[in-house]
């Protein structure tokens, strides 16, 4: 499997995230929606490792990688020219399932990175997919959200969104906006910071409807072998391995006590 | 390649195709890289440190980056001698490359019964002694810091098992020598060195640990001078060979374990930048040899000129 | 700066403005770096390990750069205590910030003698010993691993000055708690930790080591993970104050050192990659501070929740 | 003291080699011939320790560094874009005695960065100025000297070259031309390997000529703390800081048989 990956392009859609956009033929036509890849871009000691994305859509030989700037790594992705050859593996981790027909999809954050290439293609196989995407604020993030909702549009995928400042749509956290669409859902994917996950695995519950949700957890080498990305399990304790049994778990399955 | 540079090594009875391992906890149990890399083309894959029962290890955090290096406290979480046995090894015993078997227990009889359990088991080729894992408190330090102790774990498992002993050292000691020779006494036919470095991160806006057990090992090219230091001072010190690792990125860094005097090398923290480094290590250390018009890798062992 | 935040702290009798001090070696005599920085905005300024005589040191090439690190072998090279007296003294006494004088010496009478000779001088504030400098043989290392002879070492140097005792530790040990209780009991005022780590650096294509000296101490950011645990190990154990340093680069490393438990840190390899380092360490800190709604610094001293 | 400079342009002039401009108005007005800079490219841990470098010349506000990539530090460096700030102090160390009517400047390979803002200054006084430079062989290096070149005929200054494989000016070690050189010259300026230096100090000594040289030395500090850019010294024993006695040192202080 080649270990590289050619940077198409890399475009800024606002408040530091961008939408990256990679040539990788092998990894475009292995991945599926919840899937991730590793990239790593410095070649000497500094960072380190590489950093976890979540695949966010795949077109032809082309993988896109949404992300935002969090530290030096995406800092240092976010210089790379088109052109330049990252490292590059991938796909890895287990996918959604997309196996129903009226998928509620809760996003928080740069958890609509996943979720978002799940919901397209969910609507494409004809499911009626409901998206809620909360944000802290949309401040900054007119240029993605117009993106979101264009292609909601056209994919025939309904877009809510809430903001804990009241700046676009509900104004709350993204679970506020759930009770009401779990009356119709037959299942929920979710991504997005623990506590959110946490919140929504309980209401989820509550409702009686599937879950699953893709967890984030540090990695070393995103293979399965290293160990450090596990999470609590349930039933009889022990962990999971978010690269391997994850990212995406089904919620009954992860101790949200202990996460 | 299309070099002609002869790359066999032995260490004590075992020949390796080249001097490059897989380092153990970093390669899991082989097949997790199968797909980066071809496996035959290494000199060896050391697994994840086993025990005798299946360990759950640390909660997590259980890593953290640092400076051109990373802490780790895994815990030794493992499958354990059964599972190993049943589902792991077939697969690597299926391998061209040696495959060295990592131990951890807890005390002297444990690791007895470990090396007990393996016995006769088909596609292990060297047992390797960690004595040396910083993170759990009975087994680890206590172990590796002791000369009378790595001894009598070394003599255990020597005498409950037919397969040649590695024993693993740890450089968080004031002196590395007296618990290598000791080590030898007691049977090892090879010593590795160095395991990682105990250290700690701190969030200071949390003003938490980073890891969840407070304390880890520090591995990386942060350490690669500790490491080659230890190397350079075992290896003068013993008769039986070292295997050197600790921070190697690259085939000149392996070279540089070599010079040391290292007669093998293993390849840890590199395989998480970059999922083929063990098989590129070998290549590149191959080339090294060919521009450098050294016939045989051999002929680096311990030539540094001090 | 414009904030409130208190940030003088005392370590033993001393008080100094800020925690943060110019570590010993990495900052002369302090007036090499007056272009770069203020000297009076430091906490204090350690300076270059001094002996009685004066000491050419070790043959170069004395560093190497290492990933994220450097090794060095100066092999203590310094003015003696004459000219440090009558050359270098006067311009530090002159400065707000407090004068800690690093001393080295290689068996228990020089150190006597050399405390003997400084008695008195005008503008000291402090001593600290270095029995932890790992690069001249039948001194440094000898001394610092073995709890005794640094108990010895730290009451020599008591009785024969007036001034407050620093005892600076070395991490190239297997546990760094008795020897910081030994001195304690010896009538140290406060620990310093960590020295460099021993290393070595190899070229490859020449075959020779690095450094002159083929070994050399490890410091910079790599090192950090290492300081900060035996900085926590450490200042748990002992009932005086702890100056911690190993590879502090900014304000948010020295906030680390103090939740680690460090009272006080000293900047070292950090001025060479920037030579006004210490200063902007200082106030980093106190923005960290007031960012984090510290109003006083000493608030942060030992705070990790573990 | 300002410790930044911006980069105000970097030109490739072949071979790997760049001509830097800094805007550096304090470093710029206190330089002169022989005083170096330490540059900081990185502004993390990797590489750690800054790099010094010549001064090549000063031109107003602007500072002129000529140097090659010869590893990762000075990789960086070529790859910075103007407008970029970099750490930078100076001028460090002394500079070489332009007190002379008749100078030779000898210069081997990067040793051309120093010497020669010490010899566009003489000339510009009125002195005579020879100078010899010496190269493996001059290819890919035609735009360099084809500046120098240029420059030498504006600033009335003699330029001699040599190469090892004799693809320009005289064929051999550029100590070939120095006897002849020799008997005119009042004073020897050096600046080169060591093994080039060492030979040109041994002919200065022999023709009795008083010889400089500029040597180069692995740095931390460059400000005269750390003790680690020693060379060994003569008479006496001991060393001598490049950063601080020197980088230019009479040719007679230093132990040529212990360097
Ligand atoms: C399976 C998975 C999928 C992800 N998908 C996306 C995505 O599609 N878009 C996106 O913007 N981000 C995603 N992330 C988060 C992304 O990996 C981090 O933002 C990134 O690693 C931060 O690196 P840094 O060097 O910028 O930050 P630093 O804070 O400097 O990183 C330091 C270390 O912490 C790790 N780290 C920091 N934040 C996280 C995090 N949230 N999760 C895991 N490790 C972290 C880094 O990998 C690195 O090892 C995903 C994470 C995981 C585990
Ligand atoms: C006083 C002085 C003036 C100099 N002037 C110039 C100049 O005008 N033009 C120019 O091209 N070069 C000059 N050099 C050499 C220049 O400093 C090195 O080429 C540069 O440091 C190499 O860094 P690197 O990271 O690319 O190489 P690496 O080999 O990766 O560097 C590794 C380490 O070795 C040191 N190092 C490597 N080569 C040298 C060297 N020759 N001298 C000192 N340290 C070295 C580096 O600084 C670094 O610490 C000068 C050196 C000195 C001491
Ligand atoms: C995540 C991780 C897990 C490890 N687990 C083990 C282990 O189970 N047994 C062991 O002997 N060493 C273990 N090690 C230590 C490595 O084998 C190696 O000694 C150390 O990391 C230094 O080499 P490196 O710098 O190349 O990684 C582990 C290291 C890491 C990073
Ligand atoms: C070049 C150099 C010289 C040093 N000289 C001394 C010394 O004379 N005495 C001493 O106690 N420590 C000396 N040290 C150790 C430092 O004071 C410090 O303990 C160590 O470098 C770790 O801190 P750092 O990572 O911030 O540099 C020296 C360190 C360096 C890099
Ligand atoms: S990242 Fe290594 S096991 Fe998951
Ligand atoms: S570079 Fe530090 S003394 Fe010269």
């Amino acid at each position: 499997m080649r270990k590289y990956a050619k940077v198409v392009s890399q475009e800024p859609v606002g408040a530091g995230v961008f939408l990256l956009r990679l040539e990788a033929p092998a990894v475009a036509a292995a991945t599926s929606p919840g899937t991730f890849v590793m990239l790593r871009v410095s070649g000497g000691p500094e960072p380190l490792l590489a950093r976890p994305f979540s695949v966010h859509g795949a077109e032809g030989d082309h993988l896109l990688i949404l992300y935002q700037v969090v530290g030096r790594g995406t800092e240092m992705l976010s210089r790379v020219e088109p052109g330049r050859e990252l490292a590059c593996w991938g796909p890895l981790g287990n996918g959604f399932n997309l196996d129903c027909q009226r998928p509620l999809l809760v996003a928080g954050g740069m958890g609509v990175a996943p979720l978002w290439f799940a919901a397209r293609a969910m609507a494409e196989r004809g499911a009626e997919v409901s998206v809620l995407f909360g944000l802290a604020g949309a401040g900054g993030y007119s240029e993605l959200l117009a993106v979101l909702q264009d292609q909601a549009e056209a994919g025939k995928i309904s877009l809510s969104f809430t903001t804990e400042d009241g700046s676009l749509g509900e104004k709350g956290l993204v679970t506020h906006l759930m009770p009401q669409a779990l009356e119709r859902a037959d299942r929920v994917l979710a991504c997005g910071p623990p506590a959110m996950l946490k919140a929504v695995a309980s209401l989820a519950a509550e409702a009686e409807v599937a879950c699953q949700v893709s967890l984030e957890a540090p990695m070393a080498c995103g293979v399965g072998a290293c160990l450090g990305c596990v999470v609590p399990a349930v039933p009889g304790g022990g962990y999971l391995r978010v690269c391997q049994e994850g990212p995406v778990l089904g919620a009954a399955r992860v101790d949200w006590e202990r996460l | 390649m299309g070099t002609k540079v002869k790359t066999a090594v032995k260490v004590g009875s075992l020949e390796l195709a080249n001097p490059v391992l897989a380092a153990s906890g970093t390669f899991g149990y082989g097949r997790e890289f199968a797909k980066y890399l071809d496996l035959n083309r290494l000199g060896g894959v050391v697994t994840k440190g086993l025990s005798l029962e299946p360990r759950d290890g640390n909660p997590p955090p259980r890593i953290v980056e640092t400076a051109a290096g990373m802490l780790n406290a895994i815990g030794l979480a493992n499958v354990g001698a059964e599972v190993f046995l049943e589902e792991k090894l077939p697969f690597l015993a299926a391998l061209d490359c040696k495959v060295v078997v990592n131990l951890y227990a807890e005390g002297i009889d444990q690791f007895a019964g470990l090396a007990e359990r393996l016995r006769g088991a088909e596609g292990i080729d060297a047992l390797e002694i960690n004595v040396s894992c910083p993170n759990v408190k009975g087994g680890g330090v206590a172990f590796g810091v002791d000369p009378i102790s790595v001894a009598a774990v070394t003599r255990a498992v020597r005498e409950n098992s037919d397969l040649p002993v590695w024993v693993k050292l740890t450089p968080n000691v004031t002196d590395p020598v007296p618990i290598a020779l000791a080590a030898q006494k007691a049977g090892a036919e090879a010593l590795s060195l160095i395991n990682t470095i105990m250290g700690m991160a701190i969030d200071a806006r949390r003003r938490t640990p980073r890891l969840a057990n407070v304390m880890g090992g520090l591995s990386g090219p942060a350490i690669k001078p500790v490491g080659l230091r230890m190397v350079h001072l075992v290896s003068r010190a013993v008769d039986i060979p070292v295997v050197g690792l600790g921070g190697i990125m690259t085939g000149e860094d392996a070279a540089e374990y070599l010079l040391a005097g290292a007669t093998a090398v293993q390849v840890g923290t590199a395989s998480f930048g970059d999922p083929s480094s063990c098989q590129r290590v070998a290549d590149e250390l191959a080339q090294f040899c060919a521009q450098e018009g050294v016939a045989d890798v051999n002929e680096l062992v311990g030539a540094l000129k001090t």
